[in-house]
């Protein structure tokens, strides 16, 4: 039997404020949060408040540089850049934002279920996710637009269905971890039921790293649904999306008028960036445990 | 060892079967017939209709066609691309050495750069890891296909160093072709790499063992090498695996972005051209590719650390 | 156990109770009653199954074989229905070792007893309210403390939460599975006399799982030696602590420091002692 | 008797995200050529830290002032070859063997490595020894034991490893933290007899640091009582027991159950224990004093000589003798 001797000064230091948590994630942080925000902002309102139609070309104005209220100048096909920007901010961001939220609901469910059952339950679980890693991503994506014909939705449910066996995986560990405290055998013992424990006891305490989770698998969805946009399999030209900006401003860039494309990259990587970097500040408090 | 090689084994031969089930499955069901690929849309005499079909098995119940496909699959007979009229297998020996040439360059930059910044960083305290970790923040940013546009841009177009489109012929030329395609591939994977080795590393250091080893008067070169280096092998070891594991899907997008004439780039030609025969080809080449890497993790895994008997599945 | 045969009935009895992981025994063939206001301890090292005995009494695992009767009623095997699961968390209850994961992070001490309450009763809020303040006061925790997250409490107080937690529904069976092991010498003393008062004042039984023999003597009457799953000594506590009989418990005595103590190599007489009791389990 | 370790009025602080935070104040202790002393106290008093001073293992950040000297070295001045030397010559033997062992690395590897890389011991001969101190410690069939990997190997084996290994480098000051703490109460015995002869044989020293009283007073000659960074009392280790000097050793003592009798009720020190950094001014103990008086909290204490011990307590000769009757005066 150990006896273990518990450390006050750790004691000490986890009763401190929790809000030392929030004032942790610096300048660079505040920032990444803006650049969601703007994010977000302009992929509900970007089609609303864009200043021009992002579909309509005049050839006549085809790679010219930014002039008047054009702020960044036009396209191969004449549009107008910033309106293609704002308006294609909504398939890039929402729709990688779908992909996280259906992978996560997907995973966070397996993963409570194998962890709480066990079993013969969690060995068959286990052994069809172990099969569905075999497809990473990009493939099942591709795959998908093969059998269903090229488009956001099917590229989408591809990458959902591509990630959720990652997000079981890493959640099934918290969540056995979690279901192996002696609180939950406590609360067991007082006659709780599973359905109560799981979902008022289990599930928020591994809330953070769900959510955590949640925001990296965000940037990898945005990442692979504008390479596969890239690819011509995701999203259609000419309608406008970040991923489609970089394949159709590929051809000016490589005649030396770079605008188009680096304008698409540069938004990518940016919310990409401020994504990941929250992810991980999430990730590393979530592993903070809060007890 | 050779039981645990034996299970991964019937492991893998189970998820492959499941995986060319599920793929000829979803491409069996895909609306639009192949056929009409093949005759471009044209309209087309009912006995030629009937002599295609027959000639592709179309007119078989779905298991027998499955079946007959997975049988001379078997013996490397991987169908007819039909709109090629070439053979799916002669069509992927053909492409698949680029493909191979752009992953191992890939790996050797992820290898030697990101365990190298990430030991580096690691055991660098104060401006070397800062910098170490502000490089693999904009690296890990960088999309692959953001990556190929920037690099060519910056030394195609503007530095004209390398050439931004196509294979090239021989070996040096051919380099030259895959260098920045490497480089774009590696981008995400490199700044991946290094921060897994800079937190193993710097997670070893802080070991209880690690200061055993301290109090016992050992010199610190020899910790380092002894125990934190060897130690975190085993994460490393991982990381790695995975991250070249992914890199046999993602090269589909750097080939397509330079013009590569590898697998991927065919296998998106083949998606968009609904060649099912190409796209079920190789969806399976690159499954088999991926499943027999992460075996081969499995094993380098069980092989580093002794507390993993082999057997038990390595996470 | 036969010298206790008052009217009273027995509020724990196990019969021939087994547990078998795998090819390992880890308990076998162990037999007890426990009758009301009284205390047993059960005493072993690491290995010996003493804690599996717990877990198989609260209902966290199954026997193997054998029956554990609480309160008259048979809880061998699991429990199908959520009414009969909350009729035995009403019989017995556990307190833990380790403080530090026996509460849930995310929930106060009132807000778990109140939880437990409404799980259990149809009480009106202000009675739920009332339950929890006298609890605290039992187990000695101020208003501040039973309603600060766990987070806040030191070890020692998140025990005293553990115990009101175990206490809210009234169990007539206590099981104290190394409660009092982790925590700081001067901590233990002051939650081994919470324990006493609880037991005067309410007349619960314990089930003390305990390595330490100096807290066994302290909290129980009666105590079962364990060593490997088997059972090899049983009696009286102050019998078997002053006049130990079997080997393995002479043994374990005479590791115990002490005013006078000196350690010694014993070798030889604990290989003696592993190979009777691997004779007496084959 | 000559004084192999010396330490002088020891500070120490850590670097914490909330600032520093001291852990031990002014700790002042000598070990004598072969004498064993206790460290005792709870969680948070600062034993673990004094030792890790004086084997120079504090984390990256610490501030120490104070001076330790090893046989009339100055320690905290070490540095380069003579601080891995002086490393060498202090073996440490810490609580939980399986964190604090390679875990994959063999067992020779392990025992092996500082005879092999320190001294320049050939590999065969470095196992023999290996092999040899195994036998001492009482492990059988060294052999396969040194072939194996930690996690084949039980605590109590792995232990008497761990002392095996710190045997090898032939130290003169061993330190042993909670070293026992984890292993079941007959491996204990075990550990400490092997201990016990080991200290005897070679005469080596030893800071033994432990929370339980009773093991202290049974192996070592002096006993520390460390309250919240501070020595409060250094006693002989048999006297502790039975006439402490200072308020808070007695508390100790009658906090404990006693295996041969069962207390009506124990005598349970009021709150917790503090770490240094979170005392109270004045007399650390004070507010848990059931002795203590308005002047305890407002003076600082000092260690003082009385009956042939030190104890940090300003009414420790009003109370001399009647502190385990439980007599408030």
């Amino acid at each position: 039997m150990s006896t273990e001797i518990l450390d006050p000064v750790a004691e000490a230091e986890e009763s401190a404020p929790s809000r030392r948590r929030l004032s942790r994630i610096g300048v660079i942080g505040w920032v990444s949060i803006a650049i969601i925000a703007l994010a977000l902002l302009l992929a509900i309102f970007g089609p609303i408040l864009r200043p021009f139609d992002p579909n309509l070309s005049d050839l006549s104005f085809a790679n010219v540089g930014p002039f008047g209220s054009h702020l960044l100048g036009f396209d191969g096909q004449g549009r107008d850049v910033l309106s293609r920007i704002m308006e294609g901010a909504r398939t890039t961001v929402l729709g990688a934002g779908f992909v996280a939220l259906i992978a996560v609901a997907i995973g966070t469910t397996l993963a409570i279920a194998t962890a709480w059952f066990g079993g013969k339950f969690d060995a068959s679980v286990s052994a069809g996710l172990d099969v569905l890693f075999a497809f990473p991503g990009i493939l099942l994506a591709v795959v998908a637009a093969a059998v269903f014909g090229p488009s956001l939705l099917s590229a989408g449910l591809a990458l959902a269905i591509a990630y959720s066996p990652y997000v079981a995986r890493v959640l099934r560990g918290a969540a056995l971890k979690e279901r192996a405290m002696t609180y939950i055998a406590a609360l067991e013992v007082q006659g709780f039921g599973a359905w109560r424990l799981c979902v008022r006891h289990l599930l928020p305490n591994i809330s953070s790293l769900i959510v955590a989770q949640g925001t990296i698998l965000f940037g990898f969805a945005m990442v692979d649904l504008a390479a596969i946009s890239f690819l011509g399999l995701g999203v259609q030209s000419p309608q406008a999306d970040w991923g489609v900006m970089v394949s159709e401003g590929k051809t000016s860039l490589l005649q030396g008028y770079p605008i188009v494309s680096l304008t698409a990259v540069l938004c990518i990587v940016a919310v990409v960036a401020a994504v990941s970097f929250l992810g991980e500040r999430l990730d590393a408090s979530s592993k903070d445990v809060l007890r | 060892m050779l039981r645990f090689i034996a299970r991964r084994g019937a492991m893998l031969v189970a998820t492959l079967l499941v995986a060319s089930f599920a793929i000829y499955g979803a491409l069996y069901l895909a609306p639009g017939s192949p056929i009409a690929a093949l005759t471009g849309g044209r309209t087309v005499p009912p006995e030629v209709m009937a002599q295609l079909e027959a000639r592709y098995h179309l007119n078989e119940p779905f298991l027998t066609r499955y079946w007959i496909w997975l049988t001379s699959a078997l013996h490397g007979d991987l169908g007819e691309s039909i709109p090629l009229h070439e053979q799916v297998s002669t069509l992927i020996a053909q492409r698949i050495g680029v493909t191979i040439s752009l992953v191992l360059l890939t790996s050797v930059i992820i290898i030697v750069v990101g365990v190298g910044l990430g030991i580096v960083g690691a055991l660098g305290r104060g401006t070397v890891d800062t910098g170490v970790l502000f490089a693999s923040t904009v690296s890990a940013a960088l999309p692959a296909f953001a990556a190929a546009v920037l690099l060519q841009f910056v030394f195609g177009v503007m530095l004209g160093w390398f050439p931004v489109l196509g294979t090239g012929d021989g070996f040096v030329d051919g380099l030259r072709h895959l260098t920045l395609p490497a480089l774009a591939l590696a981008a995400t994977s490199v700044a991946l790499v290094t921060r897994v080795t800079r937190t193993a590393v710097r997670e070893e250091l802080g070991r209880e063992h690690v200061q055993t080893a301290i109090s016992r008067g050992l010199p610190w070169s020899g910790v380092v090498q002894r125990h934190v280096l060897r130690n975190a092998a085993i994460p490393i070891t991982t990381v790695v695996g995975i991250t070249i594991a992914s890199l046999i899907a993602l090269a589909a997008i750097v080939e397509t972005a330079f013009g590569l004439n590898g697998l991927g780039a065919y296998l998106v030609q083949a998606a968009q051209n609904k060649d099912f025969a190409v796209v079920q080809g190789i969806s399976l080449v690159l499954v088999f590719a991926f499943v027999i890497t992460n075996v081969v993790i499995d094993i380098a895994y069980a092989l580093l650390d002794p507390r993993v008997t082999l057997g038990s599945r390595a996470q | 156990m036969s010298e206790h045969t008052s009217a009273t009935e027995p509020v724990l009895s196990v019969r021939g109770l087994r547990k078998v992981f795998g090819t390992q025994v880890a308990v076998d063939d162990m037999n007890f009653d426990l009758l009301p206001g009284r205390s047993l301890a059960i005493v072993g090292e690491s290995g010996s199954g003493k804690t599996t005995v717990a877990r198989m009494i609260v209902g966290l695992e199954k026997p193997t074989a054998g029956t554990i009767v609480a309160c008259g009623r048979d809880r061998s095997k699991p429990a199908r229905r959520g009414a009969e699961r909350k009729l035995r968390g009403r019989e017995v209850q556990i307190v833990f070792q380790d403080p530090y994961s026996s509460l849930d992070p995310r929930q106060s001490g009132a807000d778990l007893i109140d939880e437990v309450l409404r799980v259990h009763h149809d009480h009106h809020a202000s009675d739920r309210k009332r339950i929890v303040g006298e609890l605290a006061e039992i187990v000695g925790l101020d208003q501040r403390q039973i309603n600060a997250m766990p987070k806040a409490l030191s070890g020692g107080q998140r025990q005293r939460v553990a115990i009101a937690r175990a206490l809210a529904t009234d169990p007539h069976v206590l099981i104290l599975d190394e409660s009092v092991a982790a925590l700081d010498v001067s901590i233990q003393a002051q939650v081994l006399n919470v324990l006493a008062d609880i037991r005067d004042e309410r007349g619960i039984s314990y089930v003390l799982i305990s390595h330490d023999l100096a807290v066994v003597r302290q909290l129980t009457e009666e105590a079962i030696v364990m060593q490997r799953g088997i059972v090899v000594e049983q009696g009286v506590t102050a019998d078997i602590l002053d006049d130990p009989q079997h080997a393995y418990t002479q043994m374990l005595r005479a590791s115990v420091p002490g005013p006078g103590w000196k350690p010694q190599r014993m070798r030889e007489r604990k290989a003696a002692a592993d190979a009777a009791a691997e004779a007496a389990a084959s | 008797m000559s004084s192999l370790l010396e330490v002088r009025d020891l500070t120490v602080q850590l670097k914490m995200d909330a600032g520093p935070r001291e852990v031990i104040t002014g700790t002042s202790l000598d070990i004598g050529e072969g004498e064993a002393m206790g460290l005792v106290g709870e969680s948070g008093s600062g034993k673990s830290m004094t030792a890790k001073a004086i084997a120079r293992l504090l984390p990256d950040g610490a501030t120490v002032t104070g001076s330790v000297t090893f046989d009339g070295t100055d320690v905290l001045a070490l540095s380069g070859d003579a601080l891995l030397k002086h490393r060498a010559q202090v073996a440490v033997v810490f609580q939980d063997p399986r964190a604090h062992i390679n875990p994959v690395r063999r067992i020779s590897d392990f025992m092996t490595e500082s005879l092999r890389i320190l001294d320049d011991v050939p590999k065969a001969e470095a196992v023999r020894k290996a092999a040899a101190a195994l036998d001492e410690v009482g492990i059988d069939d060294p052999g396969k034991r040194l072939k194996q990997f930690p996690h084949e190997l039980s605590g109590g084996m792995l232990q008497r490893v761990m002392i095996a290994t710190a045997l090898l480098s032939e130290p003169r000051l061993l330190l042993a933290d909670e070293c026992t703490t984890a292993l079941d109460v007959t491996t204990q015995a075990e550990v400490m007899a092997i201990l016990d002869d080991l200290r005897r044989d070679r005469g080596l020293s030893m800071l033994f640091i432990t929370h339980d009283l009773e093991l202290a007073g049974a192996v070592c000659d002096r006993t520390c009582v460390m309250y919240a960074g501070q020595i409060v009392e250094t006693s002989a280790a048999s006297r502790l027991h039975e006439d402490p000097l200072h308020p808070y050793s007695a508390a100790l003592v009658q906090a404990r159950p006693d295996i041969s009798s069962t207390a009506e009720r124990l005598v349970a020190i009021p709150g917790r224990p503090v770490s240094a950094f979170e005392a109270p001014s004045g007399c650390r103990f004070a507010p848990r004093c059931p002795h203590s008086l308005d002047s305890c909290r407002s003076t600082d204490q000092v260690l003082t000589d009385l009956d042939g011990g030190v104890v940090r307590c300003g009414r420790a000769t009003d109370l001399r003798g009647n502190l385990l009757d439980g007599a408030h005066v």
